[in-house]
Formats: structure tokens, sequence, C-alpha cells
């Protein structure tokens, strides 16, 4: 099986600081891959990198062995990788609904399909009482819904969703990887960056790749992971 | 529903604030309403400079006339609005002076751009005006009948300076001003004017409006070898060329800034720098010309400075719009038109002639004053020089 | 909402179409101004409004309309209507380019990037050898105020209902997501720089129709009045105070302000400037979005009470 | 080119620059801290250039020694626009830029219309220090050397109080990271006043050096406004050494383009450059590269 996903040797610098250096990693079909590293380990320049945000300084993303290097974002989205954003930020002076259908007009043509296809999103992940409310009456559990329901609207392979996890209570959170693992089912891949290892992501993980300043320091499966030197080093200090 | 009551609220309101306007100003009840003369001013915008004097000019005849008992028998009144140096704007106005307001008589605003525009509606409405500040002759050329020129052709402008430099053997001149319509009519003449006078032109280029600065112009001119400068300003950029020209020391024999220097200002704002600077006027507190001495008087006694070239201008506009209408006895546009076309009288700017065909000033002529310790003084032509010429123009150092 | 926005659309045009006939040569000019910079006003919405790239510079293409009629009609001798059109239409070819250029750009560095380019326009009409230069391109005199009025108004019909279209179409939906996070509209598979320039080459088209119609209504061409900042200015501040983004905003707007300034502005003509800046400078602090949406959202909660 | 020549108009060239970095360097201030491009900026400048020249036609009092009372009023009608004005912003980064400059737009709008009324629209200008130095075959304009060195001056003095004092490290965490430096306990909106006054205060000082170099009328202001922003944009939004760089070069452009082509060309040089570096290096020549 050929893999969806293929970072290969990325790296990029700004102004001298090599904010990612030489990172390599692939997500395969419907596969969840973590990337686990501190606040500045790169994540956020990594999915920049891959959903055409950014430019890389060097190296290559292949998506279904396609290059997507200098790619406009817009044909990145429409080639099927949608990304979340670690600061979520609505579409200001937009409803709830329009925000979905702004995603949803990837594959529609004309208002009103775009409207019946961003409102069964909605209800998908329960903000449908909201959909005429501005966006930026809801609260941020309900943005960071809001945030992946407009990126679902693309109907996207592949999911980049940075820091998900951040800032969500332990049962928002296993909410998330109940939704993270109905992705799963519906064929969808996701990378997930998250700032600690947490049993949860764990758990759903398919592999892990750990990022510190810009490299990777291990990759694996969970258990390998959790049992390399480096990552203990890291993140357990002495005491796994 | 909303937006259709408010969309109805605004549609209404525009109605009633135009259509308001549009009814027919309440006519006084007295038995002689007064001769309304109808212009806009450019109290704002580019065109803003010269707007006070115009207007003094303005007020300052009608007031005279007003002391004399007004004109057949009723007092005069003036109405003016700002054009904001607009050409919509003026038309705007004009068409408002003339349909709302019912003045009697118009007569013209500044700039050619605005002249032109307006000079339109003058003409639909079969009103003559006099234009007493376009002295380019463009406007003229289009067949309009109702436009007339109050004030000397610019390409008289330079004819005296032109004598001079040749006096003195200043062979080798330089030509720039400002990118618009006024000082592209003097530049335009000035070829054939050297020509004649056996003058090389030895640089020449116009600087755009609202130039940020005149330094490599200045480095031009010098790189030239120029003796003369022939420069077409009006006053900031006049200062500007002044300030560059000395900063950069260019030694010339004389210097020449048009229009710009002619204003009183020039002087406070040049500092002794002016001194030696020629310019370009159209009427002069020593002019032999009918009433002349009691026009500056009464300006300065009025308004508190002397007047410039474009009071005087605007004032002998209203001189002959006077006169034509005291002659036919009556506000028939179409006889005071005649009038204005064949009309031969002395103003206080001196003698006002027109083709009677095109409306171009044929009469008036032009002065050439030089700034002397802070004055003005009227230098050419010899019949009408209050002082002789200082030339060469002082060194900057002796400034 | 759309069904009434469109009957009260035309109703207005209506009206604005009968009365001037019935009225003198100054009512004919006010309406002409008026709908002028109403007209200019909803072609600036449509890309510093929906778009959000405030543009100092769109005179630029009123220029060009405006030099496309004095030198269509004195060198070519076209008919001045068909001049328009092209006017209109050479604003658009030129719009592409200069709107992949200069919306590279953004923010206050677009804004005054586009004055940079009306000056530049401005001083390469000086400049250019077949235009005339500073000297200007007289047409020939005629009384040119009602074609040159209903010119206009068919170019405010036509600004209009691209606005209306903006307002409910996929691509001003697109706009409005680009408007509030480029970044998050790219990612979401919005091509947002073909949607900007398009938002552009409408916001150019526009002033380059009304320009043609300008040169017909004034007679006379010159690169000063023409590719003016003061044209510009008022055309902004009109917006600003109607509501940016909105609809109506450039109705109310340009319609309150063409007729104050007419009638502030030609008696009290140093003091009106003062007025108007402390005007803006209040209104977006007290409605930051305008005259309209205030009153759309005050009388939304009238009827809620109700 | 006879050397000679060209170093004329080197030196003129940079003393314009001079001239450009004056103009540019309180705009950069406020930029550096709020964020905000103060349109009304040439405006002030203009404000502060009529009010030199009124003061020197009647108590014959120079530009030069009107500098700092010209410096604290203009600080003083700062720091009033930004607690009365620019404070009012809405929260939302994306409005708040849009914004500012609509508030700018209107600031400037009203200056213009209060110059008009309190200086009518006659150009005023003072002839102090008109003359020139030789140095050899080298000409050198006094006014336009003292706004040179006063560029230079204010730049320093900029650059020692950001460095150097506590109020400077304030302003410069300010304007780095404001959730940061709120964090720490620095006062954001009195930083974004004082940057406010900082900055209309050198557009004060400047415009009194320009008194003597221009005659300006109330409607001068946005050509300079544009000017700045050229300045500014070219030597990188945030970076003082940047804009004495960008003011030079656009000096040095001007003087040769406007020499060896046309006064057209001189006249556009800052606006092409300006867009050409911004197409090409959005963070101009000496700012830090967005990340």
């Amino acid at each position: 099986m050929s893999a969806l996903l293929d970072v290969d040797d990325v790296a990029r610098s700004f102004g001298g600081v090599r904010a990612l250096d030489g990172v390599s990693f692939r997500v395969d079909e419907g596969e969840i891959v973590c990337i686990i590293g501190p606040n500045g380990a790169g994540k956020t320049t990594l999915f920049n990198v891959i959903s055409g945000v950014m430019r890389p300084s060097k190296g290559d993303v292949r998506f279904r062995g396609r290059s997507v290097v200098g790619m406009p974002s817009h044909r990145i989205a429409a080639a099927g990788i949608g990304r979340t954003y670690q600061v979520v930020r609505p579409f200001s002076r937009l409803t709830v609904l329009e925000n979905v259908m702004v995603g949803a007009l990837l594959h529609e043509r004309g208002l009103a399909p775009t409207r019946r296809t961003a409102a069964t999103i909605l209800e998908a992940v329960g903000l449908e009482r909201f959909a005429d409310a501005p966006a930026e009456s809801l609260t941020l559990t309900q943005r960071k819904r809001l945030e992946v329901a407009r990126t679902l609207a693309i109907r996207p392979k592949l999911l980049l969703l940075d820091e998900v996890m951040a800032g969500l209570t332990p049962t928002e959170a296993d909410a998330m990887c109940a939704f993270l693992r109905t992705l799963h089912e519906q064929g969808i891949a996701a990378i997930g960056a998250v700032e600690h290892v947490m049993r949860v992501v764990m758990s759903i993980s398919h592999r892990i790749v750990v990022l510190d300043f810009g490299k990777t320091i291990a990759q694996g499966t969970p258990a390998e992971v959790s049992a390399d030197p480096a990552v203990i080093e890291a993140y357990f200090g002495a005491t796994p | 529903m909303r937006l259709i009551l408010l969309s109805r609220a605004v549609a209404g309101a525009v109605a009633v604030a135009v259509l308001g306007w549009a009814a027919p100003a309440p006519i006084a009840a007295a038995d002689q309403p007064p001769i309304v003369i109808g212009a806009t001013i450019s109290e704002t915008g580019s065109y803003a400079v010269d707007a006070k004097y115009a207007l003094e000019g303005y007020q300052l005849w009608i007031k005279e006339q007003n002391a004399k008992g007004g004109l057949l028998g009723r007092k005069i009144e003036l109405k003016t609005y700002d054009d904001a140096s607009d050409p919509a704007t003026a038309v705007n106005l004009y068409e408002r002076l003339i349909d709302q307001d019912h003045v009697d008589v118009i007569v013209g605003p500044y700039s050619s751009a605005i002249t032109a525009a307006v000079a339109n509606v003058a003409e639909k409405h079969k009103m003559p005006m006099i234009s007493p500040e376009v002295s380019a002759a463009a406007p003229f050329k289009r067949g309009l009948r109702y436009l007339f020129m109050g004030i000397a052709q610019s390409t008289h402008y330079v004819e005296g300076v032109i004598a001079l430099a040749k006096a003195n053997g200043y062979k080798r001149i330089a030509v720039t001003g400002e990118d618009s319509a006024f000082p592209r009519s003097i530049a335009g003449a000035l070829p054939d004017l050297a020509k004649a006078a056996g003058l090389d032109i030895v640089y020449s280029e116009l600087y755009p409006h609202n130039a940020s600065d005149y330094s490599a112009v200045t480095q031009k001119i010098k790189q030239a070898n120029a003796d003369a400068l022939f420069s077409i300003s009006y006053f900031p950029d006049a200062i500007g060329m002044l300030r560059a020209l000395k900063s950069a020391n260019v030694p010339l024999k004389l210097v020449y800034f048009a229009v710009g220097p002619s204003e009183p200002n020039f002087g406070k704002e040049a500092g002794k720098d002016a001194d030696g600077v020629l310019a370009t006027t159209n009427w002069s507190a020593n002019l032999k010309t009918p009433n002349n001495g009691e026009f500056a008087r009464d300006f300065a006694a009025t308004y508190h400075s002397a007047p410039d070239y474009h009071a005087a201008a605007n004032y002998s506009a209203l001189e002959v719009l006077g006169a034509a209408i005291a002659r036919v006895k009556s506000l028939d546009q179409e006889k005071l038109r005649d009038q204005f076309a064949n009309t031969k009288m002395q103003t206080v700017m001196g003698s006002y002639e027109v083709d009677p065909a095109t409306g171009l000033q044929l009469g008036y002529t032009s002065l050439t004053l030089q700034w002397q310790g802070g004055k003005q003084y009227i230098v050419a032509p010899p019949a009408m020089a209050e002082r002789k010429p200082i030339a060469p123009f002082p060194a900057w150092s002796a400034h | 909402m759309t069904d009434r926005r469109i009957a009260a659309s035309v109703a207005i045009l209506a009206l604005c179409a009968i009365l001037p006939p019935l009225g003198s040569g100054y009512v004919q000019s006010v309406f002409y101004i008026a709908v002028l910079y109403i007209a200019l006003a909803y072609g600036w919405n449509v890309i510093a409004g929906y778009g959000g790239y405030l543009s100092f510079g769109q005179v630029t293409f009123f220029g060009i309309g405006a030099y496309a009629v004095a030198l269509g009609v004195t060198q070519l001798h076209l008919p001045w209507l068909l001049c328009a059109f092209a006017g209109g239409a050479i604003a658009a070819v030129l719009a592409v380019p200069l709107g992949y250029l200069m919306l590279r750009l953004r923010g206050p560095f677009f804004a005054l990037g586009m004055l940079g380019l009306a000056q530049t326009t401005r001083i390469a009409a000086e400049a250019a050898p077949f235009t005339g230069g500073s000297a200007g391109i007289y047409l020939p005199p005629g009384s040119n105020t009602l074609p040159a009025y209903y010119w206009t108004l068919a170019v405010l019909a036509l600004a209009m209902g691209m606005t209306l279209w903006v307002d409910r179409s996929t691509f001003g939906l697109r706009l409005r997501a680009l408007r509030a996070d480029e970044r998050a509209a790219g990612t979401l598979g919005v091509d947002v720089t073909r949607f900007k320039v398009m938002a552009f080459v409408i916001s150019a088209i526009v002033p380059g129709l009304l320009g043609g119609g300008y040169a017909w209504y004034l007679t006379y061409v010159d690169p000063a009045s023409v590719f003016s900042t003061h044209i510009e200015l008022q055309t902004v501040a009109m917006v600003i105070l109607g509501g940016v983004g909105t609809y109506w905003g450039p109705f109310v707007g340009g319609a309150l302000m063409s007729q104050v300034s007419q009638s502030l502005g030609a008696r009290f003509p140093q003091g009106h400037l003062m007025i108007f800046g402390g005007l803006i400078v209040a209104l977006l602090i007290a409605l930051p979005r305008g005259i309209v949406p205030a009153l759309t959202a005050a009388l939304a909660r009238r009827s809620a009470r109700a | 080119m006879h050397p000679e020549l060209a170093a004329q108009l080197t030196v003129d060239g940079l003393l314009l620059g001079g001239v450009f970095a004056l103009a540019a360097l309180g705009l950069n201030v406020i930029f550096g801290v709020t964020r905000i491009v103060n349109l009304a900026h040439g405006e002030i400048i203009v404000l502060a250039a009529l009010c030199a020249a009124v003061v020197f036609q009647r108590f014959g009092i120079t530009p030069i020694e009107l500098l700092p009372a010209e410096f604290i009023a203009g600080a003083l009608l700062g720091a009033i626009l930004e607690r009365l004005v620019f404070r009012r912003l809405p929260p939302d980064p994306a409005g708040a830029e849009t914004t500012s400059l609509l508030l700018a737009f209107g600031v400037a709008y009203f200056i213009v219309g209060f110059s008009l009324a309190v200086f009518t629209g006659d150009f005023r200008s003072v002839a102090y220090l008109t003359s020139s130095w030789q140095l050899g075959p080298i000409s050198v304009g006094q006014s336009r050397f003292v706004a040179f060195v006063a560029a230079l001056a204010i730049a320093g003095a900029l650059a020692v109080l950001l460095r150097s004092t506590a109020l400077g490290r304030g302003l410069r965490a300010a304007s780095q990271n404001v959730e940061g430096a709120r964090a720490c306990g620095i006062d954001i909106g009195r930083m974004r006043t004082i940057s406010f006054a900082l900055g209309s205060g050198v557009a004060a000082a400047a415009g009194g050096l320009v008194s003597m170099i221009y005659a300006v009328n109330p409607d001068s202001g946005s050509q300079l406004t544009l000017l700045a922003f050229s300045v500014v944009a070219l030597g990188g939004l945030g970076s003082y050494a940047g804009t004495l760089i960008g003011a030079a070069i656009l000096g040095v452009a001007v003087s040769f383009g406007g020499f060896l082509g046309s006064a057209q060309i001189g006249q556009l040089i800052p606006y092409v450059i300006f867009i050409a570096v911004l197409l090409f290096r959005p963070s101009g020549i000496l700012g830090k590269s967005a990340t």
C-alpha cells in the first residue's frame, strides 16, 4: 500500500532559526498519526508546510504520490488535505453555518445545496442549534468543534488537527478521541499535533512522531515510542 | 420590511432635500430687488491660494458701486460658493446660481480646468461670462459664444523678461515650471519667443504638480550653465525651487518665477531670498489707469493688505460688467454678451478689448515686476517701470 | 429579504430616473453628483467592504474611463457611449494584472500602494505623448448633463446589482471569508488570489464606466481633475459613514454626504471638512460598522421587543 | 558622469534622505508599538510646519528654537488622539487593522479641516537658514543639513531610549508580544499612548524643520504621509536603522533618478521602489521577516 502522505526530509528556517530540520515520516490511508512535541518544536510549521501556507526551505511533501510543494493552499485543500488551526478563529461576521459553507463550497455549486451540506455537517458535530448565530458568539469548545466541522466540509482524505486537545476537559478529550475514531472508520486519515503525551492520544494513535527543536527524535507505534530512551529522557525525565 | 422602510425613508429624504432646493427662492418684497452677481471661488482645495484676493476683488467693486447708488437704480449683491477646486462641484454650483438662486449675471471661477467645465454651463444657459483668471488660450478655441478672457493672454507674460534677458546678453536660458495647463501654455510659447530674441534654450523640463523635491531639476539647471531661469511656477513651487537653487548655489543672472512671486505674501515667505526675483503681474498700483489709485487705497483700507493682480482682475471683470449693464440699461444676456465682445474700455488693469470671434483678450498686457528690498516694483515695460531692473541677479551669498 | 432589497432598489432607481428631467439644470446636476458618488461608493465597497482591502486608488480607473471618452471622441471620432463602455472594459482588463500585483500587499501597504498608483497614473497621463498632457483635452461643448446622468444611473444600477449578487452569491461568501482570515480561507479551498482579483476587477469596472460619463458631463478632462485624490477620499468617507461592506451603506453614506457637502461645503468651506472628519471619527467609535448596520440592529431590537 | 557631479548628487540625495527620514521616523514609532499606520501623520507634520511659519513671522522665533515646544505640543496631540480615538478599536485583529486605518483617515480629514479653518489655504514657509555651505565643489544647503542632522539625532535618541531605559523596554515588549508584556505587568495601554505621543512629537518636530525647506498648506499632508510610509515600508516596519537607510536610498534614488531621468521619474521613484520592494521582500530591507 502506497503512503497517503509522504513527508520527506523537510526543513524550514526563519532568519537563521531552524524551525524544521530534516523531518521525515509517512501516513497511510485512514491512519491516525500523532505529532508530539513541546511548544516551539515545529508542529505548526510542519502543518503550515503540508497545507501550503508556507514553502519548505528543503525537502518534499507528497500527497497520494504527487508533490504538493509550491501548490497554493486551496489546491492542496482540493486534493484532500484539511487542516485546523491552533488558535481557533472562525470567520468573524459570518454565521456558524456560513463558516461551514465556506468549506463545503469546494464540492458544491450554488448556495442552496451548499447550505444543506453544511447543515448536515453541523448536525454531525452537534452545533445545529447555533447555525444562524454569529460565529464569534461561540464558546472556545464550540469554536473548536466548528473549526473541525468547516474543515470536514472540504471532505478531506487527511485531516491535520493542530492542538485540538489543548484546553479540553478529560470528558471533552474523550469525546474528541471518539470523534477521531469515527473519522478512521470513514477512512479519513488524521495527523494530530499535541503538546503532551496523553494516555488517550496513545490509545487512538497508530503511529507517533516525536519532534523536538524541529528534529524527529523518535517515531513508531505508541509502544515503541514509549519505550524509546530519547522520549523517556525528554518527556518523563529519569522516571518513566 | 425593515429595510424597505429604511430605504423609503432615505429616498424620501433625498427627494425632499433635492426638490426642496429646487423650489424658487422667495423674492424679496422690495420693489427693486438687487442685481445678483454669481460666481464660485476656490476657497478650499488645490487652487485655494488666490481665492481670498479674487473674492475681495469682487466684493470691493460691489461695495464701491453700491456706495455710488448701485446699477439701474438697484443695489448689487454678490452670491458666491466654494467650489473646492473641483470642476464637477463648480458645474453644480453654477447651475445652482443660475437655476435656483436666479442670479442676474455670472462671472468666471479660477483655473483653466474649472473654467472649461463651467463655460459649458454658461453656454447652455446663454449667459455671458468674463473669466478673470484664465490666461491660457485653449479654453477659448472651442467655438464658445459666451466666454470672454478678462486678463492678459499668458503668451504675453514672458515678453518683458525675454527683453530683459536680451538687453543684458543672458543668452543661455533654462525653462522649467509646473506641469499643468497654464505653465504649459507659457513654456510652449517660449521657444519661438526665445528664437526671435536670439536666445538659446539650454534646458527645458516641467516638473509634476506637488513635486516632492526640486534639487534634481536645480542640478540640471546648474549643469546646463544657464544664465537665466524661466520657471513658470505658482506660489509653493516658486518657494521650493528658490530654496533649492540657493541651496545648490546655482549661479544665475536672471531668476523669473512667473506668477508665484506676484503675490504680496511671497516676500514674507521667501524673506531676503526674494530680492532680485522677477515675476509677471497684470496690475500695479502705479498703473495710470482710471480709478486705480482709489482701487488700491480702498482695497488696502478695507482688507488690510495690498491687492494683488487676482484682486484687480476680478475687480476689472466687474468694471466691464457694470459698464455693459449701464450701457444696455437692462440685464438682457444677449445684449450684455455683445457688449463684452465689442466694448473697448479702460479698467484698473488697462485696456479691455477682446477678439469678438473667440473672446480672447487683445487689450490687456502684462507687467514684469521684481522684488527689490522686500517690495515689488514694476520694472518692465519701460514705459510703466517704477524702478530699473536689478541685473544681474544678486549672488546667493549676498541675499 | 433579498426580494425586498431588489424592490426597494428598483423603486429608488426608478425615482432617480423619473425626477431629474422634471427639474431644472441644477436639480439634474445635483442628481448627477449624488448618483455619481453613490455609484463610486458601491464600486469601492466591493473590494474594500466585502474584500477587506481598503483602496485609496480606485480613482485610477475613473481617470482611465474619462480618458477613454476624451481620446475616443476627439481623436477617433467615436460616439461617446461606445467610448464609455470601452473605458469600463479597459479598466477591467488593466485591473487583472494590477490586481495580481497589488493584492499581494495587505492592509496599509495595499491602501497606500494604491494611492501611489493613482499618483503614478496621474503623472504618466501628464507626461504621455498621446493624452494631451497636463493641458487636458477639450470635448465638444453641449448640453450633456442628462445623457451623462442616465449613463451614470445605469452604472449605479449595475453596481447595485453586482453588490446584491456579491451579497447573496457563493462568490460573496468566499470574499467575506477571505476578508476575515485569508489563510484559513485558503486551507478551506478558497482560491484567495482569484477571488480577490475578481473583487478588484468589479471595483475597477464601476469607476471605469463612470469616468466616461464624467468626461462627457464636464466636457473637459485633465489629469489633475480626473485622477483626483479629492474624488477618492470623498468616496471613501461616504462608504465609511454609511457602513463598510453593507448593501445600503454606500447609498446612505453617498446620499447623505453629497447632499450635506453641497449645502454645507458651499457655505462653510473651511469648517465643513472639520465637521466631516469629526463625524467620521465619532461614527466609527460610536457605530463601528456605520449608520446602516446600526439602524438595522436598532430596528431588529425594536421588533424583537414588540 | 563627472565625479564632482556624482558627489554633489549623492550629497543632495543623502540630505533629501534626511528630510524623508524625519517625516518617516514618527510614523514608524507609532507603528512599531501599536501596529497602526497613522494616516494623519503627514497632516500633523503640516500643522506643525504651519505653526512654525506663523510663529516665525509674528515673533521671530526660529523653527530650531521652537523645536522643543513643537515636540511637546505634538506629543500632547498624539497622546490625546490615542486616548480619545485609537484606543477604541474593536478587539478582533482583522477588524482592528481596517478600523484603525478608517479612524486615522477620519482624523486626517479633521486635521485638514482644522488647519484650513485656522491657517486658510495659504502656503507658508520659514525663510531661515536658506543659504548653503560650500565644501570645495560641493554645496550643502544649511536647512537641509540641519534636517539631516536632526534625523540622525532623533533616530539615535530613539534607539537609546528603546535600548537603555525602562520605558524603552516596556515599549519594545509591547511591540513584540502584547500578551507576554501584559503578563510581565507592563501597562499596554500606557505604552500605546506613549508611542503615539513620541511619534507625533517627532512628527511635529519634523514639521518645524520641513517649514525651512518647503512651502506647505493644509492640503500638503497626504503627500507627506505617502512619502513617509514609502520610507518606512522600504526600511522595514519597526526598524529605525531601516528607516534611516531606506530614507537614504530613496533620497539618493530620487536625486539620481530626477537628474538622469526626468522630474517625473524623480517624483515616482519612491512609490515604485516601495511597491517593488514590498512585492519581493514584504518585510522591507531591515525588517524582521514575518513568521
